[in-house]
């Protein structure tokens, strides 16, 4: 509880508020979009060097790579979970709920960046493989989400003109979020401690202060994408996005149960789970299944999951996460 | 001055480089590509400014070439626009040194 | 192909929300807003980087659409530019798919 | 006098004008307008955090209120003089007289901060409250503006095409400089010292630093105004924009005699009310009276008048403050 | 409506000043600028991000005017064209407020 | 052997590398061009910044004058040998091979940061007119390549329509790496280190963290101008941009013998010497000899011998400064 108030009361939640009430109220203020997407690198290269720096003073156990290992795993299994829901409960079609079930499998480094300071500001440890598990759990979920998609066509469908072969294993693989989160994380593996502190100052010294202004941005542009976009959402979709992050948050705390996964390193795993991905997963889905309809997805993800995590769900993985190991 | 075409094709980023690919098969020997702010279509406004997503960012492309090619990159780009968001118009221009078209 | 009409209208920003709405109340079915980078006009140069004050900012608007909606939505645009700065300019355009224009 | 000079010699002010004199010798360096506004919400962030820090120390006196009404007050007033002056010394119409005028009630956020700068290097101490001030000193004068332009009218104007109940309300409540800065006194309010100690590194850190780079684009933009705007002015309508700011100078020296207020705060209160809008009241200009030339009040607020003070008006303030209270 | 010329400048961003001058010289009344993202010419794509030179970057200049205006700037961008890296093409509008052009 | 193992894994360079790999892998990641831009912008601050500072405590000794004199030497001469060569073993003709040849000459403020850090890992100093030096040899390349390019043509070549006097002046003296590098020295001069004490967190502090970021974006724009380029260049001219450096650089070599000049001094005026202009001088190349070919100055500075000379040749300079003073 008292974790909960914490989280709700730090400035990087506030300022998430203040832009999405501002966005909700229907003012015109917005962060350039250059300057967010400058701030979204900073942020993934930050996470990318700490976790490495971590990684390099801790040796990579079987333990680890079992947690590795149960992130794909959540990865590429929640899709499927969702996809049925999504069939059963609402009126979206085969395509769409793939391409939902898509974004839920996958994950949110902001969500994850602002566990990671809840599960701080609760006095937990976490460890920097946590970072690496982040990394691999964005591809899966895509995978699973185009056999569930493709697998309802009669046949292969035609390609769309000008498509190339291995653009989109390009965009998947190679995409912004993956270049700069494994490579900073190679970079700051190799660097150490030592190598990356004279860039400290910048990475972890004014972090904390980028991520007020970068949620500000992010609440805004979550107010404007629930305020234009719920009309095209059923009830039942919308529902979807409030309850699917704890569904995906339970079956990570079960699989918890049985890994060997300190508190900490339990509430990220858990969070990685129940976030959605709204911005690698969207570009993949344009390109793999443009009739998929980008203001279902996007407005989902962004508009109602990534609030309802931000602003709720952090304390409850981190209550979850404290079942596991209690 | 010579009579050409010009292509006003305005798609979503994900799919610019398909329609580069496309120009660039029939034959046209340039294009320009824009940015673009915002717009409204099918009933809903967009706004490229905090849209953290980038999910319905569009580009404008600018192509001026012959009539024959501007028929033939057509097909395509109708086939690229049964699968994405966008909007082709074509209109007769003028241009100088109308051999580089 | 089908033949439409092409607005494009050139607009100062703090104006441009008022053109979105006589734009789409004119039943155009869509329209892309473009940035700008500078200009000239009425003898003055401007530039958008380093204004600060963003006070001479403008957004080119295009919409295509069929020619009854473009002259319904051109005396609310000539209403607009009586009071805000602007131009606007009208064209011929053949389209893909005119149904949805 | 060491004040005047330790102020111009300050990294700040010769940044300011180097871009200044990059400008007038039609350099075509910039700064890009994304990075500016970016920054320009970084320091409003910060400057209403400060505030809301200090303001949750301090109770919320009756003497702050004085000082809060006062600021409202002067901002509400200072238009009526200014367009009296200027249709009696300049040939701009009712219109143009009355956009201008709104400009000099408001306020400019940069000029408060270079003065809050100048006064920290004075030896004085100034509140976190003057930051509401200066929030609520931003919108009185729009108002006052509207009542004289719209008095002169024979019966209300056509509404333009496209114009909607609320627009202008919306855009003058809830602009970027009125949400941040408000949004973020309150957060720091909320959060207090505690809560915001993670946060500073970059939001008092590296402030003084950023404030550089935006007075170089600041020096860029008032130069370019001023040479590309200066030939639509008049000798008198330019002469308004430099003795403006000392007439309502003189004006808030006066209420401070009678103002329970020290000598830091009335140098910014004085500050406040002697600068001049160049963001917030221009585009409300433009939705209420689009008639108006923002050439002349553009040229004016930001070429001459923040010129002025950023390098001379400042030092002036605070002597004036220093009158005050001894 | 009135009958005017749009002419569509697409140069390299250097020669902008240079095509600036021609035209206010030419007599045209306004232009607007508009920034570009990446195109292709001459067998090559370029793409304005990243592009840490601005080696490649172009803009795209949009100017209405009279035809006799329009006809005289072309003689001087014809001119800067075969010394800069650009294209243009001249169309045919329709316009409110003729006599600003 | 160490130093150049050590630079080669300090987290600057990993980031250049992985941005060069992931442009070369065809990866379709980006940073914003403004934010690139405003941070060049910072970088040139900064590094004015310091170098005024530091010349601040120093006097300008008859050995500084030398050492300013040298480089304005380098600068000059460079270009013609470049172009001798050029003409020699490679078919580009008279315009491509002068506008290539002023690159030569003039320098890359990045690689010069980053041999300035190289320096500071090898324990040797350097001192502040150094910044000065680089400053100063921005713009006499241009020169010798505008003489060497329009030597041989038949008589004064026709205008350019819209051309005006003076803009090719403007642009060269006024660009914004000349008004921000040498305003910021002065500055710093003038403000000394207890003037700019307030804003070092910002422009010393994090200024190794941001030159990551802005490396990652460089090793991008390297890696794809290499990608698209290379095919427009002969093996003759790609070779030319990995043996000019080093030619360049055993003249500066010998130069510093005659000098007095210290290691760490030496050092970065060899790398001044070696390194390649990017964006000042095709800026200027394109007003000035717009026939020439951008596609093969640019891809021969930025995508060849700024690779070269991050990655191999500062560790070949330093070692070469060691010699001189051994
Ligand atoms: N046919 C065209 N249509 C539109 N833009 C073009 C065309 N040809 C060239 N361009 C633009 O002009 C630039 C230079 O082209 P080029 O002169 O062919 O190298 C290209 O990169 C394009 O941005
Ligand atoms: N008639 C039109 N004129 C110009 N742009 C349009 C038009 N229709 C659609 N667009 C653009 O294409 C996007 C997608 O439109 P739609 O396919 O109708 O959802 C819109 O957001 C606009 O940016
Ligand atoms: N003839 C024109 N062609 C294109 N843009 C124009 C034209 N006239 C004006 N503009 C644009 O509209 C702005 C205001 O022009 P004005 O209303 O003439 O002051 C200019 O700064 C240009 O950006
Ligand atoms: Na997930
Ligand atoms: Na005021
Ligand atoms: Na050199």
């Amino acid at each position: 509880m008292d974790v909960a108030i914490a989280t709700l009361l730090s400035p990087i939640i506030l300022f998430f508020i203040l832009g999405m009430g501002a966005a909700l109220l229907r003012s015109q203020m917005n962060v350039p979009e250059a300057v967010a997407k400058g701030m979204a690198i900073y942020l993934m290269m930050a996470i990318g060097l700490k976790g490495g720096v971590q990684m390099a003073t801790n040796p990579l156990t079987l333990d680890v790579i079992l947690v590795l290992l149960s992130g794909i795993f959540l990865s590429a299994a929640i899709p499927a979970l969702a996809f049925v829901i999504l069939r059963a409960t609402t009126n979206l079609g085969r395509t769409d709920a793939a391409a939902v079930s898509a974004h839920y499998g996958s994950i949110s480094i902001v969500t994850f960046v602002a566990a990671t300071e809840a599960v701080r500001l609760s006095g937990l440890d976490s460890s920097g493989h946590m970072v690496a598990v982040a990394a691999l759990m964005e591809t899966p979920a895509i995978v699973t989400a185009l056999i569930l998609a493709l697998a309802g066509r009669p046949k292969a469908a035609d390609e769309v003109a000008g498509a190339e072969r291995g653009e989109l294993v390009r965009e998947v693989a190679l995409n912004a979020s993956v270049v700069v989160l494994v490579g900073a994380l190679i970079i700051g593996w190799i660097a150490g401690a030592d190598g990356t502190a004279s860039v400290q100052p910048f990475f972890t010294g004014i972090f904390q202060g980028v991520l007020c202004l970068f949620l500000l941005d992010m609440g805004l542009s979550a107010g404007r994408g629930l305020r234009n976009g719920w009309r095209t959402l059923g009830a039942t979709t919308v529902g979807f996005g409030l309850y699917m992050p704890v569904v995906s948050a339970l079956i990570a705390t079960g699989l918890c149960f049985v890994l060997p996964i300190g508190q900490g390193d339990a509430a990220l795993l858990i969070t990685l789970a129940a976030s959605a991905s709204y911005i690698a997963v969207p570009a993949a889905m344009r390109l793999a299944l443009p009739e998929a309809r980008p203001s279902v997805y996007l407005t989902l993800s962004l508009g109602v999951t990534f609030p309802f995590n931000v602003i709720l769900g952090i304390p409850i993985y981190i209550f979850l996460a404290s079942l596991v190991t209690a | 001055m010579y009579s050409k075409q010009r292509i006003e094709l305005i798609i979503e980023r994900m799919a610019y480089k398909r329609a580069c690919r496309v120009l660039e098969a029939s034959g046209l020997t340039g294009y320009t590509a824009l940015p673009t702010l915002g717009g409204f279509g099918g009933g809903n406004r967009w706004q490229r400014d905090t849209d953290i997503s980038g999910g319905s960012d569009m580009v404008a492309i600018i192509a001026i070439g012959s009539p024959e090619r501007v028929t033939k990159a057509l097909t395509d780009i109708e086939n690229i626009l049964g699968a994405h968001i966008g909007v082709v118009s074509v209109s007769d221009v003028q241009v100088l040194r109308g051999e580089r078209f």
